[in-house]
């Protein structure tokens, strides 16, 4: 398969007032040609550094890159000059913020918003930018898009901003797609019809799409791959089967026990204890055994190396080790499993991935 | 709309009025007369003369009739200047103030959110400092100095530019520069702090993720935003300076309003002080108001909100 | 007027002719006869019935003319008037021809415009300032005018015939004729004014002119020009075919228009007199405003310290008058030991006034403090707290700050505490008598001792200080009434009125007599200066070697 | 059934009234609470919940209708006394767990304000006594009483601002969309703390949010808004079982499942206000189809659902 | 990635358990605001410059006068005018006493016979300008804390208040502010030239008819943001009165505003303060002010430079300080910039 972007050992430290806050500590990661990956992990794992610094959208005073290298077409991106950079954004690869209400310029009409990717990197004239911007919005579903070209994003409503976000995003049929968070502000139906569109979309054009967020429903619904963040690294990567029915990591179970399930009427949620790690001094070993009731004596000690679950599935949790003690994972959890064929718990039963 | 601005007239004349009143009695309250000579007179050889001006009424009465004729547009003739009717008086030297003042703050805004748009996009480097030690000495020495100081130097020094009286617009360059200096640093400080906070919005992040370079960052999307409170304050520096600036005027030789308004209150020439104020205050409002409908220009948000703010 | 004046101009005019030989030999002859100048403030009206300040009463000085005018010398001789009047035994009655002289418009200037000018200036409707003040008690009915009980065709002034015009007096007048070159008594052609209304003299064409100027290009406001006349009677005399003047307040501004040549004069304030002190270009003249301190006797109905008179000498003698006008104003100011200016007036012979009388309240600090302890002893203290009221001009607060560092160093047990107001503010705080001691001035507003020594009578608006000195009283009035046809006497009552008030009473403290300093291009010449009225007369100006 | 604490009596709330840019955000709505239970209300962005919560607890004052707690008139309360009164009984849970509490004051000052306020507490020690006892109460601990809320986690905050609202010891709380801006593991913190809370002391909820999987796990009736309107209200399991409005139906069917296989298969509903189809002379009011089941239809709907 | 790894010890692989509550634990020491603020604070180099030049500038204010052996307020007239003259400085060219007499430039010192050095030079009367200009600058920062005081007590609390209660309130406060800024401030200041000693009242006095108009303006703009915002909203719920909102919850959150306005309205009340000097209601003569030294001292631009120099060049840095200060305590005092 054809690899579109490659993240390589990515490590980067952003210099505060506080002190240095080491928000990347070793991130690897691929995306291959139309493919969606999902990166999941609470608030503050990093999900949104990592993407800014494939899109180099971080603040340059402060941000130090320490490590790594992402490669894009051939070329590292960290290394290419701003000139450069300033081609590659919007045009090869675009991005989808998280506030569809902060995300669009609160002075400027609509559709000049849109048509300013296509002018720039397209040279198409103005005539012509405005045809395909009309299109655009045609095509993310907004009802009378020439009307609608002159408005400003206050006059639109939530799920309507966020589709112009999008249409923005899509403007120069982008190699790669970077939605961070798209829908964490939306109400569900809304929701709903963005996920919809951004699928209907990626068949149209082909394009690889990260895409983050916090809500595993979201992830069941639009990821082929997940990647689940914690702690500024990557603890679980696989396909969205493997990561829903075969989880690996302690935390990977911990956010999927945490949803309530409609149909089961639950006496308490579980909920996993404690805050997210402190990035200005993070704890030495797996930054989520202070949190996890499935701790091992290395955990407090050395940081484990991922291991392999299957070709496509890593996880990097010392559990993983011969060594170490076989621990049931939470029922829910083991519930999962037995749906799925590779795992210990599977029962064969029918429902698992076909 | 329409029914906002209608509001805000009705206030501009409540607004007026109190301003005319408080300030005729103020006035009236001015120790000396608005005779030059009066101190060389006697006792009844004053009264006669106060007579004929309708100084002896008691104040109620000239209030009420100097109000009455206000009202019909009627600013009365001065008193120094014998003959002359306020009105022509004022809109006569209001033009060479208008000219400066609006220079002033042409000139002046655009290189103070120069200044403020390089301090903001090199926020702490060595060019942040200079563009704010720019500004802050331009708020710190008043503009009277820096007239001095441009006389001398372009004037004497170099010969380029006159020295002073009015003669065309190459008159009118140095002592607009003298009164740039102050929306110079407020329109810097004010546009590298909103700047500051503008180019850290989600928008500005979207902006670069399309592939926008700096200067369409900086001048298409955020400079639009960051534009609100620099109309709030820069509204009454300007009706300041579009009515005349003493000192400066003074130096140029330029015969404007803000000169003549010092004269007026020191000669105690009520109807010219009363002219002038009136004019002022007319303008001050009138740009108040304008500042607030700029909002809505500016921001296209707030004129969905309507007065609602 | 004055021998060392003229002795400083002509020099600086020799040293200069040499250096600009050179240059300007071509044109030598016929240079263009323009002059420019500054002028400090604007024009506040030319309508001779309503000017009542120094710039519009220059500006009529030379547009306008009355039945005299000052010469060069600054002596009144005969203008409008042919020759010399007829004056009648008892000085009471004087009898004019007028010369056939033109306004500017054609018509010719005829006794009439003088009677119509009088009874405008004296009667109430017109409101002037000067006209009652010059002309009650003085011209017959002036008063009774004023007061309601006469008509105007009442006023002691009739035209026999179109040329021939006699005035009626209440009381002798000696210096009657060289009051007849003040703005307030010149003519005005009733035709023209009554048709102008209300715009009489609002602007350049809004008036006439029978004076060797016409005023243009000038619409109330700002800058205005003179143009020559060419209907003046004695245009021949005229060089000058136009003069600019711009305002300008700044004397920087003004130095600077001047060095770089876009200004032919420029009067000098005190810090740029210092640059300028040796420069040939600089011209000194003295000016007829003597400056003071009142002291004020009682404040507010309670005795001041100053009601003591050797306190009043002890402070009047302690600062050193020669530092003052050398280092402090360092504009030509001369010390004054007097009352009645120098180079003011003069007797039939040419002999100044001053020489009449004496020298009083001279700078020793020894004496001043010898009146000072026994002032203290009579007020049984040591210490004394004085507030000194002045205005708050640079210059003004300058001489203050001077003023306080010298009397409080020379009077032990003395502080001053200044008060710097604006000039409206002294008028208010001097009319209800609130300030211990307040540096005044006075400029003269006609040619005679009496102008000063009136001052400081019991009833004298400009007194307000609660001094009162019934035989000063008595001397001054005698001036006006039994001395008025005599007047050697007459000068030396004053002189005793002077020392009684200076040298007994120490009633006010004299400080300087103002000089004034310009620079001054060496091409203008015969440029005329004046003691009271219009300062300049630009009628036998010229201009010459630019 | 349990007694009603709170009678919310056609509730009008009209922004900018008589205005051109009039925006009923909650146009004549009719519930009530019962003491002890949860009410949660659900809705789209926008819809008025918020203001719904807001106007109940006075911080809007209503444009029409009642609110009745506990027999009294909210509304028309007038004395000082009374109000502070209430103001103890009701309190209010943000939405936003960083808007709502004020950067610049230390966590134990704004867990105290409600307590300096009514004056529950004597001297510096009771309060901050008291103000621990309250941080345990939430599972946080003492050592963060001298902290400033920017040095707490999200859910820590929103966890602070139960506190604070708990402070003075209310009967009622509206927890106006308490965890939609936290992550999932997050929410779980919150939301079992909200429950055990309301075991120990009995407390009664209006839960607003508008994620239906959550809500149905805490509620125990829920109410469905819809452009400022009451469309739909019926015991939890009633209404995600047999939901009869459409848009109620749209909404469930929308609701994102951590389950891939599910999702691949999912099918969602539109909702479009026009299909109703009501004529003009049709009355459309709130309807009660099964025993505490109301739903805002026509009489024609609601003979069709009768059949149903 | 592979499972290669070396043996690690089996004892490694034992099950711990770990106290959840422990995981609620804040690393971070324990910090009150102004700490806090304060170590922020200390990383700014320009702030930490400034403050040193602060405190260079306050401490002068106080001993600059008596560090020469001239009184500032002596007045010596044959002393007039002269340029400085520094020992030590005088070799290389600088302060050496050199000065313009009409075209020509020469050691006026020798000229006039004077042994003494004046270090800034003297003034018109021949003070020196050394003690002056410090004796200045504490009249100068004096007025500097009175409009500061000024600023906070009236206009913020106008401004405040105007906005916190709005409609009606805010209109006709609004309107308030509109006839105060449109009645000519001369006028009252003549008029309170009458009823009022001149000095240090009258200068507060006549600072707080106007001075603060600026700040309420600002001030009411930041309310009406901040009123609505959800920790006042929660502050009101729980029954807070309006001047615990407005003081507990408002005010702290507008101080970086109101830091910065004040740093507008600092110079403009330090030549308010010589204006009214001029007009005779400031200071009482021969006391100088910063203000009032500037405005001498600039029409001698041209043959005395040195009487504007020294006073511009202070008030410069003075407020350059001040700016960069303020500056640094907006960024420390912003909750954003924390981590
Ligand atoms: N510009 C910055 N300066 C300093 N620290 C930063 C900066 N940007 C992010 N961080 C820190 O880096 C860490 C990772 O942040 P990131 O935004 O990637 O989290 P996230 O996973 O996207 O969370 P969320 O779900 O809340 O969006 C956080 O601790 C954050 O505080
Ligand atoms: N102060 C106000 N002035 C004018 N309109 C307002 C005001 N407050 C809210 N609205 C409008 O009222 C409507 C309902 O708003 P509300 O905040 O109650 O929605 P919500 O259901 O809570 O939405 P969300 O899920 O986004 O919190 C919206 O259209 C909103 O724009
Ligand atoms: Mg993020
Ligand atoms: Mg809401």
């Amino acid at each position: 398969m054809e690899k579109v972007i490659e993240v390589k050992n990515l490590e980067l430290s952003f210099h505060t007032f506080a002190g240095e806050v080491k928000a990347i500590r070793g991130v690897n990661f691929e995306v291959n040609k139309g493919e969606t990956l999902a990166i999941v992990g609470e608030s503050g794992s990093g999900k949104s550094v990592t993407t800014k610094s494939i899109m180099r959208l971080l603040p340059e005073s402060s941000t130090e890159f320490k490590n790594g290298e992402i490669l894009f077409g051939g070329k590292d991106l960290l290394k290419i000059s701003e000139k450069e950079m300033q081609k590659v954004r919007g045009k090869d690869i675009s991005m989808i913020f998280q506030d569809p209400m902060t995300s669009l310029n609160p002075t400027m009409p609509i559709g000049r918003q849109i048509m300013e990717p296509l002018l720039k990197h397209q040279k198409l004239s103005k005539a012509d930018a405005r045809k395909k911007s009309i299109e655009l919005l045609g095509l993310v579903g907004m009802p009378k898009p020439e009307l609608r070209m002159k408005q400003y994003p206050h006059q639109f409503s939530g799920g309507q901003r966020q589709r112009i976000v999008i249409a923005v995003a899509l403007a120069c049929n982008p190699k790669l797609l970077i939605a961070d968070e798209p829908t964490t502000a939306l109400d569900v139906t809304i929701q709903g019809q963005i996920l919809e569109l951004m699928k209907d979309l990626q068949q149209k054009i082909d394009t690889s799409i990260i895409f983050i967020t916090h809500d595993l429903g979201v992830v069941a619904n639009v990821a082929d791959r997940v990647a689940v963040m914690y702690g500024g690294q990557i603890v679980e990567v696989g396909t969205v089967d493997e990561i829903f029915y075969n989880p690996q990591h302690p935390y990977t179970w911990g956010l999927l026990s945490s949803m309530p399930s409609l149909d089961a009427a639950e006496d308490k949620l579980y909920a996993i204890p404690g805050t997210p790690p402190d990035l200005l001094a993070p704890p030495k070993g797996d930054a989520f055994a202070l949190r996890s009731e499935y701790a091992l004596k290395i955990d407090l000690e050395q940081t484990p190396p991922m291991f392999k679950v299957s070709d496509t599935h890593y996880a990097a949790t010392w559990l993983l080790h011969p060594d170490a003690p076989q621990v049931d994972p939470p029922v829910g959890i083991v519930e999962r499993m037995k749906t799925f064929p590779g795992s210990r718990y599977y029962t064969g039963n029918a429902g698992g991935a076909n | 709309m329409t029914k906002y601005i209608t509001k805000r007239v009705v206030y501009m004349f409540l607004s007026l009025f109190l301003i005319a009143s408080f300030t005729f009695i103020l006035m009236k309250l001015l120790p000396g007369s608005p005779l030059a000579s009066a101190a060389k007179l006697s006792v009844e050889q004053r009264e006669v003369v106060y007579e004929k001006y309708g100084l002896n009424d008691p104040i109620p009465v000239q209030y009420v009739r100097y109000m009455g004729n206000l009202v019909q547009g009627d600013f009365g003739t001065s008193f120094q200047y014998k003959n002359v009717d306020v009105s022509y008086l004022i809109v006569k030297k209001l033009k060479y103030s208008a000219i400066l003042g609006a220079q002033a703050i042409f000139v002046g805004t655009i290189i103070g959110i120069i200044l403020g748009m390089i301090a903001a996009l090199k926020q702490n480097t060595i060019w942040d400092y200079g563009s704010t030690i720019v500004a802050i000495l331009g708020i710190s020495i008043p503009s009277f100095v820096f007239a001095a100081l441009l006389q001398y130097v372009f004037a004497v020094h170099w010969q380029i530019l006159p020295v002073g009286l009015w003669d065309g617009w190459t008159s009118s360059i140095l002592p607009s520069i003298a009164l740039a200096m102050g929306p110079i640093a407020i329109a810097a400080r004010f546009i590298r702090t909103e700047m500051i906070e503008v180019l850290s919005s989600d928008y500005i992040m979207l902006a670069k993720a399309k592939g926008a370079n700096w200067f369409e960052i900086a001048f298409k999307h955020a400079f639009r935003n960051a534009l609100i409170p620099l109309v709030t304050v820069l509204g009454p520096v300007a009706a300041g300076l579009l009515t005349g600036s003493l000192v400066v005027e003074q130096i140029f030789a330029i015969p404007g309003i803000g000169e003549q308004f010092v004269k007026s209150i020191n000669s105690n020439d009520f109807s010219v002080i009363m002219g002038t104020t009136m004019f002022f205050s007319v303008f001050l409002i009138v740009i108040i108001l304008i500042v607030d409908i700029l909002y809505g220009i500016i921001d296209p948000r707030i004129r969905l909100a309507g007065g609602d703010k | 007027a004055c021998g060392s004046k003229d002795e400083d101009a002509d020099t600086s005019k020799d040293t200069n002719k040499d250096e600009d030989k050179g240059t300007t030999e071509e044109t030598a002859g016929d240079e263009e006869q323009v002059l420019n100048l500054i002028e400090v403030a604007e024009i506040p009206s030319v309508d001779s019935s309503i000017a009542e300040d120094a710039v519009g009463f220059n500006v009529l000085n030379n547009v306008m003319e009355g039945l005299y005018r000052l010469d060069q010398e600054s002596l009144p001789v005969p203008a409008m008037a042919d020759g010399e009047p007829e004056i009648s035994e008892d000085g009471l009655t004087y009898t004019f021809k007028i010369r056939d002289a033109q306004w500017s418009n054609g018509t010719p200037v005829t006794a009439n415009d003088f009677v119509y000018a009088w009874q405008r200036a004296v009667d109430p409707e017109t409101g002037s300032p000067y006209g009652p003040y010059l002309m009650e008690g003085m011209v017959k009915n002036a008063t009774e005018i004023g007061d309601g009980k006469a008509e105007l065709a009442d006023l002691g002034i009739t035209a026999k015939d179109d040329k021939t015009l006699v005035v009626e007096l209440v009381r002798p007048v000696p210096y009657f004729l060289s009051l007849m070159s003040f703005g307030t008594f010149y003519p005005l052609n009733e035709e023209f004014v009554t048709s102008q209304g209300d715009k009489y003299a609002s602007s350049s064409d809004t008036m006439i002119y029978n004076g060797p100027f016409a005023l243009s290009d000038w619409d109330g406001t700002g800058g205005w020009k003179y143009v020559k006349n060419d209907k003046y009677w004695d245009k021949d005399t005229v060089k000058l075919s136009a003069i600019n003047v711009d305002v300008v307040k700044e004397t920087s501004t003004g130095v600077k228009l001047y060095d770089q040549g876009d200004k032919d004069r420029v009067v000098l304030s005190a810090e740029y007199a210092m640059q300028y002190a040796g420069d040939p270009e600089v011209t000194n003249e003295l000016e007829t405003s003597v400056f003071y301190f009142k002291y004020n006797q009682e404040r507010l109905g309670e005795a001041t310290p100053l009601a003591n008179v050797d306190i009043r000498k002890a402070v009047s003698k302690a600062f050193n008058k020669a530092e003052l006008t050398e280092a402090v104003l360092a504009n030509g100011s001369i010390p004054a030991d007097f009352l009645v200016p120098e180079d003011f007036t003069y007797d039939a012979d040419g002999k100044d006034f001053r020489e009449y009388s004496e020298t009083f309240l001279e700078y020793n600090v020894e004496e001043a403090q010898k009146h000072w302890e026994k002032g203290l002893a009579a007020l049984g203290t040591d210490t004394v707290e004085l507030e000194l009221l002045g205005g708050d001009s640079e210059n003004a607060k300058k001489q203050q700050e001077w003023f306080k560092s010298e009397l409080e160093r020379n009077l032990p047990g003395l502080t001053v505490n200044l008060k710097e107001v604006p000039f409206a503010v002294r008028l208010e705080l001097d009319e209800t008598g609130d300030y211990d001691i307040q540096s005044a001035g006075w400029g003269p507003d006609f040619q005679d001792p009496i102008s000063f020594m009136e001052l400081f009578t019991t009833n004298s608006p400009q007194n307000k200080m609660n001094y009162s000195n019934p035989e000063l009283d008595a001397l001054i009035e005698s001036t006006k009434i039994e001395l008025a046809k005599d007047p050697v006497a007459r000068w030396e009552a004053f002189a005793k009125a002077e020392k009684i008030l200076l040298e007994e009473d120490a009633a006010v403290g004299p400080t300087y007599q103002r000089g004034r300093m310009a620079l001054m291009k060496p091409y203008v010449k015969g440029l005329a200066t004046h003691p009271f009225g219009g300062d300049y007369s630009y009628k036998w100006t010229y201009i010459e070697g630019k | 059934m349990a007694k009603k604490l709170l009678e919310i009596k056609n509730l009008k709330q009209y922004f900018n009234e008589g205005k051109k840019n009039e925006v009923r955000a909650v146009d004549d709505i009719t519930f009530d609470i019962y003491k002890g239970e949860t009410l949660g209300l659900v809705g789209e962005s926008g819809c008025g919940k918020s203001t719904t919560g807001r106007t109940i607890i006075r911080l809007y004052n209503a444009t029409g209708g009642e609110v009745i707690y506990d027999g009294i008139d909210v509304h028309n309360k007038k004395s000082k006394k009374d109000l502070k009164m209430f103001n103890r009984k009701m309190q209010m849970i943000f939405q936003d767990p960083y808007a709502s509490l004020n950067p610049r004051m230390k966590v134990l000052d704004i867990i105290a304000e409600g307590l300096d306020i009514h004056g529950l507490v004597k001297g510096t020690k009771e309060r901050t006594a008291r103000v621990n006892e309250l941080l345990e109460t939430v599972g946080l601990n003492r050592e963060h009483a001298n902290r400033y809320p920017h040095e707490f986690s999200g859910g820590q905050r929103q966890r602070l601002g139960i506190a604070r609202a708990l402070a003075v010891e209310p009967e009622f709380i509206i927890a106006d969309e308490p965890i939609s801006a936290l992550d999932v593991s997050i929410q779980a913190q919150v939301v079992n703390l909200l429950k055990e809370l309301q075991e120990e002391k009995g407390l009664t909820y209006l839960f607003i949010a508008h994620d239906l999987s959550m809500v149905k796990y805490i509620s125990d009736r829920i109410g469905v808004m819809y452009f400022g309107k009451l469309v739909e209200i019926g015991p939890a399991e009633t209404l995600y079982t047999a939901p009869l409005h459409p848009y109620t139906q749209s909404l469930l069917s929308a609701i994102p499942l951590p389950d891939p296989n599910y999702e691949r298969n999912r099918v969602r509903k539109g909702y479009d206000p026009k299909s109703h189809k009501y004529l003009d002379d049709e009355e459309v009011t709130m309807r009660e189809v099964t025993p505490g089941h109301f739903v805002l239809c026509s009489q024609r709907e609601f003979d069709s659902f009768k059949k149903a | 990635m592979t499972n290669n790894l070396e043996k690690l010890p089996k004892d490694s692989f034992e099950r711990i358990t770990i106290d959840s509550t422990h995981a609620e634990k804040i690393t971070k020491p324990s910090l009150s605001f102004w700490q806090d603020a304060w170590l922020r604070i200390r990383k700014n180099k320009a702030a930490i410059i400034s403050m040193f030049i602060l405190a260079f500038i306050v401490i002068m204010a106080f001993v600059g006068p008596y560090m020469v052996k001239f009184d500032p307020q002596e007045v010596n007239v044959t002393h007039a005018n002269l340029p400085p003259k520094i020992p030590g400085l005088e070799k290389w060219g600088i302060a050496d006493g050199q000065g313009k007499l009409g075209t020509k430039t020469l050691d006026i010192y020798e000229v006039k016979k004077i042994d003494e050095y004046y270090w800034f030079g003297t003034d018109s009367l021949g003070r020196d300008l050394f003690s002056r200009l410090w004796m200045g600058t504490r009249i100068s920062l004096y007025i500097a804390l009175v409009a500061a005081i000024i600023d906070v007590f009236i206009g913020v609390l106008y401004g405040g208040i105007s906005a916190y209660y709005g409609g009606r309130t805010d209109d006709i406060m609004q309107r308030i502010v509109e006839v105060l800024i449109g009645i000519p401030t001369l006028v009252i200041v003549i008029l309170m030239l009458l009823v009022m000693e001149p000095g240090i009242w009258a200068i507060i006095i006549a600072i707080s008819i106007t001075g603060w108009i600026g700040m309420s303006r600002i001030v009411r703009g930041q309310v009406l943001k901040f009123k609505n915002q959800e920790f006042v909203l929660a502050a009101k719920t729980l029954g807070a009165s309006d001047s615990r909102i407005i003081g507990k919850h408002l005010l702290p959150n507008i101080m970086a505003i109101i830091i910065i306005n004040m740093m507008f309205t600092i110079p403009t009340a330090i030549f308010f303060e010589a204006f009214l000097s001029f007009i005779g209601l400031g200071l009482q003569a021969p006391a100088a002010s910063l203000g009032t030294l500037i405005n001498d001292g600039y029409k001698f631009l041209e043959y005395q430079p040195h009487m504007l120099f020294f006073p511009a060049v202070l008030i410069s840095l003075l407020m350059i300080a001040f700016n960069l200060i303020g500056d640094g305590l907006r960024d420390a005092l912003d909750p954003k910039m924390k981590d």
